[in-house]
């Protein structure tokens, strides 16, 4: 099946709503599992507007980049709830607003 | 030759420090070692040097006549390379480096006991970079060891100082560093624009007579100015000083008063004036109202301390203060004179800080209101400590005097006015002076305090020091026949001295 | 002509032999060598003494240049003429008996080697200064004098007391040695040289009488020559300096080193004939000098300081002398004053040595018949310090106040000046012999001056008496001094007056017809008494003018002000990271939220530069 | 019909996001982001990336979340923590990320204004995507590796929770 001829500005467009949704919830959200959440967002609409480029040029570059992202999107989510767990487990909050001493 | 005797300190100073693991001892050892192999190196060489090159004037711009000359290649694509030369001035300044490194290494004999071997290796290290200012004739070159000699002197007083060896090793520091990167700042400037055509080039050589003029020269001449003025150190950038002499042991204080002040002194008289003349004269008057403040300056407070060792370092203040005054008078006289008391300062203050480490290594206090009467208990110290508070304060018949009065004979051609402040300096000075023996060797001894008098190492080390100091009180001209070619060298660079002189300062025409 | 090098290298060399023995030298051979060389450079002195007198030939000898810079090189060479040769025998010569009697004296001192170092460091300096053939090897002489009378006025170190008066010395004479310094800075860059002789020439060819330039250089020259001499405004130390051992007063600070101001003045006589302005100072002040230090001599009670204050005086006198032009007057005066005062002091010192070191004259008395011989010595000394006819003194001073009187204008002036002061020199000095050798007993002495105390005493007796008739060879130094005919009535007045004091001292202090208390009763006197015994409060004077300031002022920066600019460089850097510390608060949503505001603002720079 | 299909998943992705971000539990808002997710692997695949629209729904709705919902039980935050994550939610504290983001967002469309140019319509094979990964990306590859295995060993460094460090509580 071929793909679909889509103007790339809407794509981009999207991408960007995307995008300022997750800075939303990173600026919003007090519990630090929430701003993960945001940021998974984040990558993942810088993600879409490079899928959105590779196609555009209709070459394999945007998806290598995207698989990229996704490694470092896990590899992010994996030490970031790992600190998740540490910060439950030292302040015994979740709240990031609290945790501000930036000392263990 | 230069190369080698730079590699063979800095060697020297690495094996020091790893043969600290075999005995601790042996460091010490190495230490004095190198130095006197180096001696040995840079007499033979200048052995090798036909008389008559040491007559003859050298021309600054070019690599003839220098002494001894070479240059390498180092990092073409920026005009950058290793260049060094050695006429008589730096002759002169080596062989008092490489002397009061080796009374630097003796003043410290038994002193150290924490990891001697890198102790040894940041004095060797010290006066690598010492030894590399002296002979570099490359800008970038120059900056590279200025560097150099700055990091193992830190070193020195943070490790091996006194109770408060963080905050003066930190001031010294940072002096030093700040000044320093402004004078990069400049030499980029010197060499991006200096050599003009698009080329880059740090060589001295090609540097002369190049500085931009107007406002940009006064402001680029500034960065050297500051850099030399902190190490000097003139007024009123001294107060890293009397920190770090007093808190920096007594190799440390030996070689900071004894030659790393004498860097700032050589910097202005080879690279600060000579590449802005324009600038340099019209910033005369202000200079040389820096020296003549400091001098006053660093006497009265030197007599107020109760410190033996800050009190001769605002002795320090106070000497250094004529040779800013001797090198912005820029005539023979004055120029002799500043660069004697270059040398006889060395002397004088080394030695006095050899007593002053000595004592507090008996004592265990620098505190002159703890002392007193200790001529009593080691009359060879008082008649040390007496020969060399009268050389400080500028007895006839020893360096210190032929300095003085050279300088000050020289300025008043110049400006009376200012020689007659500069005078009081003459004055104040016996005061500190004099009461630094009233408080230490004089007055009511403790007849009880057991004390140490100066061993046969401590005592070969004063002797050697008091009669360098009457050698050149009574025959200097030796030290005036090596940089007489210098001075005729670098004096024609500045063709407008008397009038800008004599325009800017009141009383300038006598 | 190499006897000339070995005058001042006999001690020297002395001196050196002496501290590389670091105090380990057996005392008697320390006093041998210490005395034996001022006696061998004494020898040399008199053989060319005897050489110049009989076919005065100014003798020159060059050691070696000392430096060469550009036009200036001074050398380390020596000019001996009439004057030189006066001077280097009264140092070597008086020197050399007080070196003797050191010997004695000193015995019992633990440092006596150090003792002896000293003495011979400066009588090797004095040398030099007197024998220099230019101004900077002078000026080293005279340096070095300064020194050498500061270790030794601090000799017994461990009194702080001593140490101070030394410090003063040194101090007081440094500040006109600076101004003698500066004086050598203008004759250099305006003459071209510092060579006594052809510096002479030059200003004479190059300057006017009256100039400014040669009123401003001897002026500074005369600066230090007050210093040195202990004339007014500097003569402030001198009193205090008699805290030294007794011999070292006699050499240094009544017959040598003092004098030297007097001697650079005659020396360079060729300038101050050039300035009449500095002329008429030196004159002044040597006559204000003479009455304020003749005043205070009148009510000190301490001997050492008497003989002290008199010394002041008796110099005052050499500058009048100067001032008005008979150089030859005032050096003929130096030298004479050079016997007796050494006499009074070492007769002073005797006493004191006897008496388990009393320096009060109230508890001392009767020791006429107890100590005779230093009696004798005192009683001599004293007459020629009055100028009793006959004794050495009075032909010095005679000399001096017919001088005076000759000159015009102010002549008589000074004349009358000088004759007050004679009469109080007259008045003091025997106040001195009549309370401390007659009347009542009051301490025992308990030795008698061995031959090493009572030859030089018995020898400086005799210069003293005799002195006066020896013919000075100035002839050749000093431009012939003008005839002037003699008043007779001048003259008369000029003997009488000693005569006069004589007189009232005894009816004051001997007779008691003048009783000093009855004099005193009144509280005006008394606090003139006081005034003049504190020396008319000069030493307060300048310790609220310049002492205390000096330290206050001192101990007020002591802790580096200029620190301040840059603790305040500091202040202000802690005070900004402070102020940007709220920006790092680990806050995270707080670093997001900025991070988008700076994105906003990035994006807004974009958008306004996009074309 | 297929662009319809693609702004309908636009459409579901933008509001399942803005869904998921403003719950005040954390599984719910999971579920949210995971619908999000399968939102865009539609897009992908519309555009002509089946690859990397399999591998979206594969490790992004698939592993990743899978990681959150283990944190989520492992926490047990239950009703406290939703009743304080209410609060936090409450409307004043919306007001500067809203404007900011309302900021950024019309900063972004004027850059955006007048982009031209549209997706080719040529999907690309994951053969193609292999061949490109495996050539001139294949440092890109072994950084990544790089990375996921630091991301390992620091994960697992971090997540040992229960053992207690000497001089802690």
């Amino acid at each position: 099946m071929d793909g679909l001829m889509v103007p790339m500005e809407h794509v981009l467009v999207i991408a960007g709503l995307l995008f300022i949704c997750g800075l939303f919830g990173l600026m919003l959200r007090r519990n630090i599992i929430f701003m993960l959440m945001s940021l998974e967002v984040m990558l993942n609409s810088a993600a879409l507007a490079f899928i959105a480029a590779g196609a555009h040029w209709g070459q394999a570059d945007g998806q290598i980049i995207f698989m990229l992202i996704l490694t470092v999107a896990a590899a992010e989510v994996a030490v970031g709830l790992g600190l998740v767990l540490q910060i439950q487990r030292r302040f015994k909050t979740l709240d990031m607003d609290q945790a501000h001493r930036l000392r263990g | 030759m230069m190369l080698e005797l730079i590699m063979l300190l800095l060697a020297g100073g690495v094996v020091a420090w790893q043969s600290e693991r075999f005995n601790p001892n042996l460091p010490r050892w190495i230490a004095m070692a190198t130095v006197i192999l180096g001696m040995l190196l840079l007499l033979s060489t200048i052995s090798g040097i036909p008389a008559d090159t040491f007559n003859m004037v050298t021309e600054p711009s070019k690599a003839e006549n220098w002494l001894l000359y070479s240059r390498h290649e180092w990092i073409p694509r920026f005009g950058i390379s290793l260049e060094l030369g050695m006429d008589g001035l730096s002759l002169l300044m080596l062989i008092l480096t490489l002397a009061l490194g080796a009374i630097a290494i003796v003043s410290s004999w038994n002193e150290i006991e924490f990891n001697p071997g890198l102790f040894q290796a940041n004095l060797l290290w010290t006066l690598t970079g010492v030894i590399g200012v002296f002979l570099a004739l490359d800008l970038f070159l120059f900056f590279l060891f200025w560097e150099v000699m700055l990091i193992p002197m830190y070193l020195l007083i943070a490790i091996w100082g006194h109770e408060n060896r963080g905050y003066a090793a930190m001031k010294f520091f940072i002096f030093t560093q700040v000044s320093g990167l402004l004078m990069l700042l400049s030499i980029i400037v010197l060499a991006v624009q200096g050599a003009g055509d698009g080329d880059i080039s740090f060589s001295y050589g090609d540097l002369l007579g190049s500085a931009p003029t107007g406002k940009a020269g006064m402001l680029t001449m500034l960065g050297f100015f500051l850099a030399f003025t902190v190490k000097l150190p003139g007024f009123p950038f001294h107060t890293w000083l009397p920190d770090a002499h007093t808190q920096a042991p007594t190799a440390g204080s030996v070689l900071l008063a004894g030659i790393l002040l004498k860097t700032g002194a050589y910097g202005l008289l080879r690279f600060c004036i000579p590449l802005f003349p324009e600038a340099s004269m019209q910033f005369a008057p202000i200079a040389m109202t820096l020296g003549t403040v400091g001098i006053i300056y660093g006497a009265v407070l030197a007599f107020a301390q109760s410190d033996f060792k800050r009190l001769v370092a605002y002795s320090s203040v106070s000497h250094m203060g004529f040779v800013l005054l001797g090198l912005y008078a820029w005539n023979s006289l004055a120029l002799q004179g500043a660069i004697m008391q270059m040398v006889a300062h060395g002397v004088s203050t080394a030695a006095l800080f050899m007593m002053a480490g000595a004592l507090q290594h008996r004592l265990h206090t620098r505190d002159m209101n703890r002392m007193g009467g200790l001529w009593y208990n080691a009359p060879r110290m008082g008649a040390c400590a007496m020969f060399f508070a009268v050389a400080s304060l500028g007895l006839p018949g020893m360096g210190n005097f032929v300095a003085e009065f050279l300088v000050l004979a020289g300025l008043f051609a110049v400006s009376p006015w200012m020689t007659a402040a500069a005078a009081i300096g003459l004055i104040t000075a016996a005061i500190y002076s004099l009461w630094l023996m009233q408080k230490t060797f004089q007055g009511k001894p403790d007849e009880e305090r057991k004390l140490q008098d100066f061993d046969r190492r401590e005592m070969g080390a004063m002797v050697i020091m008091m009669a360098a100091l009457l050698w050149l009180g009574l025959y200097p001209q030796p030290v005036f026949d090596l940089t007489q070619p210098v001075l005729e060298g670098l004096q024609p660079l500045i063709v407008n001295v008397p009038e800008t002189l004599a325009g800017n300062i009141p009383g300038g025409t006598p | 002509m190499n006897t000339i090098a070995l005058i001042p290298l006999f001690p020297l060399l002395s001196a050196t032999l002496l501290i590389m023995s670091a105090g380990r030298m057996p005392r008697h051979i320390a006093a041998t060598i210490g005395a034996g060389s001022v006696g061998l450079s004494a020898i040399c002195v008199a053989l060319l003494a005897r050489d110049f007198l009989a076919d005065g030939q100014v003798l020159e000898l060059t050691l070696w240049t000392w430096m060469s810079v550009g036009d200036f090189a001074p050398r380390i060479a020596f000019y001996i003429d009439g004057l030189s040769i006066v001077m280097m025998s009264v140092i070597t010569g008086v020197g050399f008996l007080i070196h003797l009697y050191s010997i004695e004296f000193m015995w019992e001192d633990e440092s006596i080697c150090r003792y002896f170092t000293y003495m011979n460091l400066f009588v090797a300096a004095m040398l030099l200064l007197v024998m220099a053939d230019n101004l900077l090897l002078l000026y080293l002489g005279w340096e070095g004098v300064g020194v050498c009378s500061y270790l030794l006025v601090g000799f017994w170190y461990k009194d702080s007391a001593n140490g101070a008066a030394a410090r003063k010395a040194f101090i007081v004479t440094r500040i006109g040695d600076t101004a003698m310094a500066l004086g050598l800075f203008l004759l250099l860059t305006e003459l071209g040289t510092l060579d006594i002789q052809p510096m002479m020439i030059a200003a004479n060819s190059q300057w006017q009488t009256g100039d400014a330039l040669p009123v401003l250089a001897t002026a500074l020259l005369l600066g230090g020559a007050v210093g040195k001499s202990a004339q007014l405004p500097l003569h402030t130390w001198l009193p205090d300096a008699m805290a030294g051992p007794t011999p070292v007063s006699a050499l240094i600070h009544a017959a040598t080193m003092v004098t030297a101001g007097v001697y650079l003045i005659a020396r360079t006589y060729g300038l101050f004939l050039l300035a009449p302005p500095t002329m008429e100072a030196v004159a002044w002040i040597g006559l204000a000098t003479l009455l304020i230090a003749g005043f205070t001599a009148l009510a000190q009670n301490d001997i050492k300081r008497i003989l002290a204050y008199s010394t002041i005086s008796q110099i005052g006198y050499m500058f009048l002398a100067l001032g008005v032009g008979a150089f030859a007057s005032g050096i003929f005066h130096l030298m004479t004053h050079a016997f007796f005062k050494a006499l009074l002091f070492l007769a002073a010192g005797a006493v004191i040595h006897c008496l388990h070191h009393e320096h009060n004259i109230f508890r001392m008395g009767g020791l006429r018949t107890r100590l005779p011989i230093v009696f004798l010595s005192f009683f001599i000394g004293s007459a020629a310090l009055a100028a009793l006819p006959f004794t050495s003194g009075f032909y010095s001073k005679d000399a001096i106040l017919l001088s005076a009187w000759a000159l015009e204008d102010i002549g008589p002036w000074l004349w009358a000046g000088g004759l007050l002061g004679a009469l109080l020199t007259s008045i003091y000095s025997f106040r001195l012999v009549f309370i401390v050798f007659f009347g009542e007993a009051k301490t025992e002495p308990d030795r008698q001056p061995g031959w090493k105390m009572a030859g030089p005493l018995l020898l400086l007796c005799l210069l003293s008496l005799v002195g006066g008739w020896f013919a000075l060879p100035l002839a050749g130094v000093f431009p012939a001094a003008a005839e002037h005919t003699v008043n007779h009535a001048v003259e008369w007045i000029s003997i009488g007056t000693p005569l006069l004091g004589l007189l009232l001292a005894y009816l004051m202090f001997l007779g008691g017809q003048l009783s000093v208390d009855k004099m005193v009763a009144s509280s005006g006197a008394r606090a003139l008494r006081d005034f003049w015994f504190s020396g008319w409060r000069i030493d307060q004077l300048y310790d609220v003018l310049w002492v205390t300031p000096y330290k206050k002022i001192s101990y007020w920066m002591r802790n580096e002000p200029v620190d301040a600019i840059y603790n305040g460089i500091v202040a202000a850097n802690q005070w900004a990271h402070h102020r940007l510390l709220v920006l790092q608060n680990g806050e995270l949503r707080w670093y997001a939220t900025t991070m988008v505001v700076g994105l906003i603002l990035l994006l807004a720079v974009m958008l306004r530069n996009a074309p | 019909m297929l662009a319809t299909l693609f702004y309908i998943a636009a459409l579901i992705a933008l509001t399942s996001t803005m869904a998921a971000l403003t719950r005040a539990n954390a599984a719910h808002a999971l579920i949210y982001l995971i619908v999000s997710l399968l939102a865009v692997a539609v897009m992908f695949f519309l555009m002509g990336a089946p690859f990397a629209a399999a591998l979206e729904v594969v490790i992004y709705a698939g592993a990743i979340m899978v990681l959150f919902v283990f944190v989520i039980m492992m926490l047990n935050l239950g009703d406290t923590g939703e009743d304080r994550e209410r609060e936090w939610l409450a409307g004043r504290n919306w007001f500067v990320p809203g404007a900011m983001a309302a900021l950024l967002l019309i900063e972004m469309l004027m850059v955006l204004g007048d982009f031209q140019g549209v997706t080719s319509g040529n999907a690309v094979s994951p053969k193609a995507v292999g061949i490109r990964l495996f050539g001139p990306y294949l440092l890109a590859v072994e950084i990544a590796s790089m990375l996921l295995l630091s991301s390992l060993v620091g994960a697992y460094h971090l997540g040992r929770r229960f053992i207690v460090r000497r001089g802690e509580h």
